[in-house]
């Protein structure tokens, strides 16, 4: 298959996987009780706008989108909205438009995100393959230690931890807010604990695998030096699957902010998420939906296609997905 | 401690071999119990031009010698003990310095699976030059030179075409030659080969061995693991038997396998099936090869010798030379019985 | 009595086997004829990617043809369907090359030759059990034993509890797949020596795979030679090792390295 | 020492010996204990210190949790306006009390209760719906592994969590729904595992030598792939249920999650970052006992990995 057979077959699929997602989303909400104008009305009292902006809201979403229209046309609308990039307002916001809204959250998720995997990369990879290069030692041991640590414990608990020890008990940090560089630290460091721990405990497995194998043994046996055959033969190839887990991870870590956002009240797209949903605000929850699905669908071909170009083995068989050489995948986070 | 007391520590060796090894011991550590001797006492030696048989199933610790004197062996395993003369020194007292810059440029290794032993995502160029590079033998343009000649030196066609491709993009009759080329491109005056012929069909077989007899005449001293005995015959001069860890017999390979003197020796030849052999009845050993950890005490084979009804099998056995070159570990083999 | 007459358990009549594969099809076994008649052995040799197993797989009616058939005891095994090929089955067995992989590893060595009479419905519960001991006995593996699981035995053992299996169902054919390669030399030959014993005494018909020139000498009456998918060459043992015809069984057989001068 | 490991193709085996293969001669020395892959999967769990004292702690917790209404103080929605905001060791309240004086170590039990019920329920939701879909998929392939194929695509693009937070959206904030809401995005990685797990057992000799016998489908499918499927899929829910357990409380921190005054361990954290300085046991408390917990599963989660571990079988 050459390249651009496999990625238009890949794009087709990207966007029918889009189109499934958007009409899971859409018949899920539609199957909560009421039009989206009678839950904006029950909701609109017990959330905290109500008030004078939710009439005005009211109208401009019924001449949007109709009233007693049949729920496909009402999903064409609103398609037809992400296409044109034009979704319309949202409930809970009284006055943003959603994809104003998107637009502003989600380079902030996307901070967080790359600045987490970033730093997940630095701690893992050294840990990792220090760990498998003494394997069974204490040093490895308490390695595995900290790695369930991070693997057991949720962003957000650590995260709660984090503003115990920093904010609350030293001072030293900020437990909330968007505004200056060190809001950063505690959210990112969060964050990454997680990450770092699943992608350590795979560079030390993948490793161990490596060193396992006979070639490995075959370069000493030619006299390379330690640290060339570790370099050259071993962790290079140990490495080469860790692509595949770090893609996802990146695209579950974008979503996965939601909870940490949550906490240290950081405007991104997971925390709009979390209170669209809180508060039935239906085009902005499936604005966010969609959003989230064609980045991780995004992050995914990425993957498959940078691993086709570092992957000889697939690269000379002219295929260009890693399916074929998948290893272990990330356990759930 | 039960060691043979057959040598006595003697540096340098007073024989010319190419390479002596004398009293080797490997243990294993292991988890919540006594560490498993893998190879006890074992001695032998290989000539220049020669190539020596080391015979054995699976767990008999042929291979794990082998790794003892390259000392490749596992973390979980001790630094081996005994001798093993190489060009003047000993190579298990050399500190892993010193022995790197043995391994690869001084004695090669060929192994049983090209498709494992070479490294799936470096071209054929990188895995023959590079053991080139870093033994200072040459630069990168010669080492490239060299690597294509030793290419096409094992018979594989188009040499200059070939080095630029992956292990997995050649057959596996043409890889196991590759695999033979990388170890020989650094020219290594001992040549280990860890059963290279039993992962490829009769036919390529063969070939490569009638490429190692090659190599052997221009000079290569060669270590041949193998458990088949037709292939010791054609292709070794010299074997050693081995059974669980222990030199059981040695001797001249046409010797060995035409009057063979320990019964497991004979037991071997009993059990081994050969086209035009079929009107010879089939005489297996009975059980299987012992568990290194539940070594029976004494000779180690006693329990499946169909001779062993003396106590004095019960009892350690001691190589006993019969002969100029020949050794068995069985006090029968004395009387010739 | 000559050969010919006779009678013919298996036969495979003009066998093609087609895989398909990302990388197009490959023909594993093209036209391929083959008869085994009662009470005789038929070696198959071939070296690996010769087609040799997906053939034995064929004769085993467990893969079905691409084109041609297979007929046992003159029956179509593709037009016997569902409960009337189980019980076809109970009269064909087969011997796998990985002794411990064609064992259920969660039953033991005695729940493994029970398995195939409990599903046949033969005997009782007891009597199937002490059936079991005694076929475990014939193969030489002691009662002492029979309850352990397949992963405490070593290989040589497992083989022959996988041979017991077999047996459970008195088959009137028995096909081999390598079932000696994977063991060590001591081992080979036992395991050779109770599929010869096993063979006499109970007058089975069998098909013998391997890639052992010299195994097949020594077990088959008559030899099949296979190279990519095709039999070379065909005939009695002694004339296939005298005075073989077709380039390739020569060319096989001069590669054979003797063992004793 | 500068050497690196080959072990697989060093003929030393690490047995130990329970695991010894029987050597054909020894007929007269008593035979070894029957060890079947079951037994042998207790004994290397057994061997795991840490993993044998979380599972004993996990069924602690699962006692407190059902013995909760015994256990707990007070009643989990019950106030003491006279304590409000008191701190660890007060007198009546032993982990103290939050903004509406309510005592924290029985809100702190009851989280647990929570956690627990909802955790529990929906890995046997997601590990019917796997078992059935996974095990049909693998083994008859066609429509339902085409469907399953094209489901798990979907799902892929659609986080688990932001799936539960639409589901908890529309079911409304009930046990029920939050079971429902994580089993449903949990079932699919399952599924798939599965259905993996069926398809490489399917090569085995063993299922060959199954139909040789003259075995029928589901006896196949049952009898000897099924059993040999379970070991894989006990590890992903040994895992899974403190995924679980986490999901709850992240959609409780988030306001998804059970009804107020019901406490959830994520609301309970919550509330704590707000009176963060004036009564930090607020947040602790639950945290403390949520880590432990999680911890405690997941070591048992590593047990049980360590126990099926295909690398610890010979051969």
């Amino acid at each position: 298959m050459d390249f651009l057979t496999f990625l238009s077959r890949r794009l087709v699929r990207l966007a029918l996987c889009l189109v499934a997602v958007s009409i899971i989303t859409f018949t899920l909400l539609q199957s909560a009780p009421g039009n989206f104008a009678d839950i904006q009305r029950v909701t609109s009292g017990a959330s905290s706008i109500g008030g004078t902006g939710t009439e005005q809201m009211l109208a401009e979403s019924l001449s949007r989108y109709g009233d007693d229209v049949p729920a496909w046309q009402q999903y064409l609308t609103f398609m037809q909205g992400v296409a044109t990039w034009d979704m319309g307002p949202s409930y809970r916001y009284a006055g943003r438009a959603v994809e104003d809204i998107i637009g502003s959250a989600f380079p902030i998720s996307a901070t967080l995100a790359l600045l987490a995997v970033t730093l997940a990369l630095l701690i893992a990879v050294p840990a990792g393959v220090f760990a498998a290069l003494r394997q069974n030692s204490k040093a490895d041991h308490s390695t595995m230690f900290l790695v369930t640590l991070g693997n057991a414990l949720p962003s957000y608990l650590v995260a709660a931890f984090l503003i115990v020890i920093f904010s609350a008990s030293l001072g030293w940090l900020p437990s909330s807010g968007w505004s200056r560089p060190e809001h950063l630290i505690l959210p990112v460091l969060a964050l990454s604990l997680g990450p770092a721990a699943v992608l350590a405990r795979y560079v030390r497995s993948s490793m161990l695998e490596t060193l396992r194998e006979e070639y490995v043994t075959a370069a000493m046996a030619k006299g390379g030096p330690y640290r060339t055959v570790i370099v050259r033969h071993a962790l290079r190839n140990s490495l080469i699957p860790l692509v595949t887990v770090v893609g996802p991870l990146l695209a579950a870590l974008m979503t996965g902010t939601v909870f940490v956002e949550a906490l240290f009240r950081i405007p991104g797209l997971g925390y709009y998420a979390a209170t669209a949903a809180a508060s039935r605000d239906m085009p902005l929850l499936m604005g966010t939906v969609l959003f989230f699905a064609l980045i991780i669908m995004v992050v995914n071909l990425a993957v498959d296609l940078t691993y086709g170009f570092i992957d000889p083995r697939i690269r000379a068989e002219g295929g260009w997905g890693r399916s074929q050489l998948r290893k272990t995948s990330t356990q759930p986070a | 401690m039960t060691l043979t007391q057959r040598a006595e520590p003697h540096d340098p060796p007073e024989s010319d071999a190419l390479l002596s090894v004398r009293e080797l011991h490997t243990e294993f550590l292991r988890e919540q119990a006594e560490p498993l001797r893998v190879v006890d006492g074992v001695s032998f030696d290989v000539e220049r031009g020669k190539a020596l048989a080391i015979v054995g199933e699976s767990g008999s610790g042929k291979s794990v010698t082998v790794r003892s004197v390259l000392r490749l062996l596992p973390r979980t395993a001790r630094t081996p003990s005994g001798e093993a003369w190489f060009h003047g020194r000993d190579l298990l007292s050399l500190s892993q310095r010193e022995m790197r810059r043995i391994r690869g440029r001084n004695i090669g290794m060929v192994f049983q699976n090209a498709a494992e032993a070479m490294n799936p995502t470096l071209t054929l160029e990188r895995q023959l030059t590079e053991h080139l590079l870093w033994h200072g033998i040459c630069g990168k343009s010669e080492a490239r030179e060299r690597a294509v000649r030793a290419l096409g030196d094992v018979g594989i066609p188009e040499p200059e075409r070939r080095i630029r491709v992956y292990p997995f993009q050649l057959s596996g009759g043409m890889r196991q030659r590759a695999m033979i080329a990388m170890a020989m491109v650094t020219e290594p005056a001992l040549l280990i080969a860890d059963e290279p012929t039993t992962a490829v069909d009769v036919t390529v077989q063969r070939q490569i061995l009638d490429l190692l007899v090659g190599l052997k005449d221009r000079g290569t001293g060669v270590i041949m693991i193998t458990h088949d005995l037709g292939v010791a015959r054609y292709f070794c001069d010299q074997a050693v038997v081995m059974y669980a860890g222990r030199v059981v017999e040695q001797a001249p390979t046409s010797e060995l396998l035409d009057t063979p003197r320990h019964p497991y020796t004979k037991g071997l030849l009993g059990s081994s099936v050969e086209v035009g052999g079929q009107e010879r009845p089939l005489l297996p050993i009975p059980g299987s090869p012992p568990d290194l950890a539940h070594r029976p005490a004494g000779c180690a084979f006693h329990p499946r010798c169909a001779q062993a009804e003396s106590p004095r099998c019960q009892e350690e056995q001691e190589l006993i030379s019969i002969g100029d070159e020949r050794a068995a570990a069985c006090w029968k083999a004395e009387t010739g019985r | 009595m000559s050969d010919s007459s006779r009678h013919v358990l298996v036969h495979a009549d003009d066998v093609t086997k087609t895989f398909s594969t990302p990388a197009g099809d490959v023909q594993a076994v093209r036209g391929v004829t083959l008869s085994v008649r009662r009470g005789e052995t038929v070696g198959v040799v071939g070296e690996s990617g010769s087609g040799k197993s997906t053939l034995a797989r064929l004769i085993m009616g467990l893969q079905p043809c691409t084109s041609g058939r297979v007929l046992f005891d003159d029956q179509d095994l593709s037009t016997v369907k569902g409960g009337d090929l189980r019980r076809l089955r109970r009269r064909m067995q087969m011997v796998f090359q990985n002794p411990f992989g064609s064992l259920l590893p969660h039953y033991s060595a005695v729940a493994n030759v029970i398995e195939p009479l409990r599903l046949h419905g033969i005997g009782s519960k007891s009597s199937r059990r002490a059936r079991a001991i005694e076929l475990l006995d014939t193969v030489g593996v002691s009662e002492h034993f029979a309850d352990l699981y397949p992963t405490q035995f070593s290989g040589g053992q497992q083989q022959r509890i996988a041979i017991a299996r077999t047996l459970a169902l008195e088959p009137e054919l028995l096909v081999c797949d390598e079932p000696t390669s994977s063991l060590d030399v001591s081992i080979q030959a036992q395991i050779l020596a109770l599929l010869a014993e096993l063979q006499q005494r109970l007058g089975l018909s069998c098909v013998f795979i391997s890639h052992n020139l010299a195994v097949v000498q020594r077990l088959a009456d008559r030899v099949a030679v296979m190279s990519h998918g095709k039999v070379v060459e065909e005939g009695p043992t002694a004339q296939i090792f005298d005075a073989p015809q077709d380039p390739y069984t020569q060319q096989l057989l001069s590669a054979v390295l003797p063992v004793t001068a | 020492m500068g050497t690196i490991a080959a072990t697989e193709d060093v003929d030393t085996t690490g047995v130990t010996p329970a695991e010894r293969p029987v050597s054909g001669t020894g007929q007269h020395e008593a035979p070894p204990r029957a060890r079947g892959p079951w037994a042998r999967a207790w004994d290397r769990f057994k061997r795991n210190r840490l993993a044998l004292i979380s599972l004993i702690f996990c069924a602690l917790l699962v006692l407190v949790a059902a013995a909760a209404p015994l256990i707990a103080p007070y009643h989990f929605g019950a106030t003491d306006y006279a304590n409000q905001l008191v701190g660890v060791g007060s007198e009546g309240h032993v982990l103290g009390t939050d903004q509406l004086g309510r005592d924290i170590l029985s809100r702190t039990i009851y989280g647990l209760r929570t956690a627990l019920i909802v955790a529990f329920g929906a890995e046997l939701l997601a590990l019917l719906a796997a078992l059935v879909i996974g095990l049909t998929a693998g083994y008859r392939g066609g429509r339902v592994e085409q469907g399953l194929m094209a489901f798990t695509d979907v799902m892929y693009a659609f986080p688990s969590y932001l799936f539960a937070i639409v589901m908890v959206a529309v079911l409304g904030r009930s046990i029920i729904a939050l079971i429902i809401a994580i089993g449903i995005a949990g079932w699919v990685t399952q599924a798939r595992l599965v259905r993996a797990q069926v398809l490489t057992i399917k090569q085995r000799e063993y299922v060959e030598a199954g139909r040789a016998m003259g075995a029928s489908g589901p006896t196949i499918a049952i009898r000897y792939i099924l059993p040999n499927a379970i070991g894989p899929l006990l590890v992903t829910t040994s895992f899974a249920i403190p995924a679980a357990i986490a999901a709850e409380a992240g959609l409780g921190l988030l306001g998804l999650g059970v009804q107020p005054p019901t406490p959830s361990w994520g609301a309970m954290i919550s509330e704590g970052t707000r009176f963060l300085l004036a009564a930090p046991h607020m947040l602790l408390a639950p945290a403390a006992v949520f880590a432990l917990s999680l911890l405690a599963f997941t070591w048992v989660g590593d047990g049980v990995r360590d126990a099926f571990d295909p690398r610890g079988e010979q051969r």
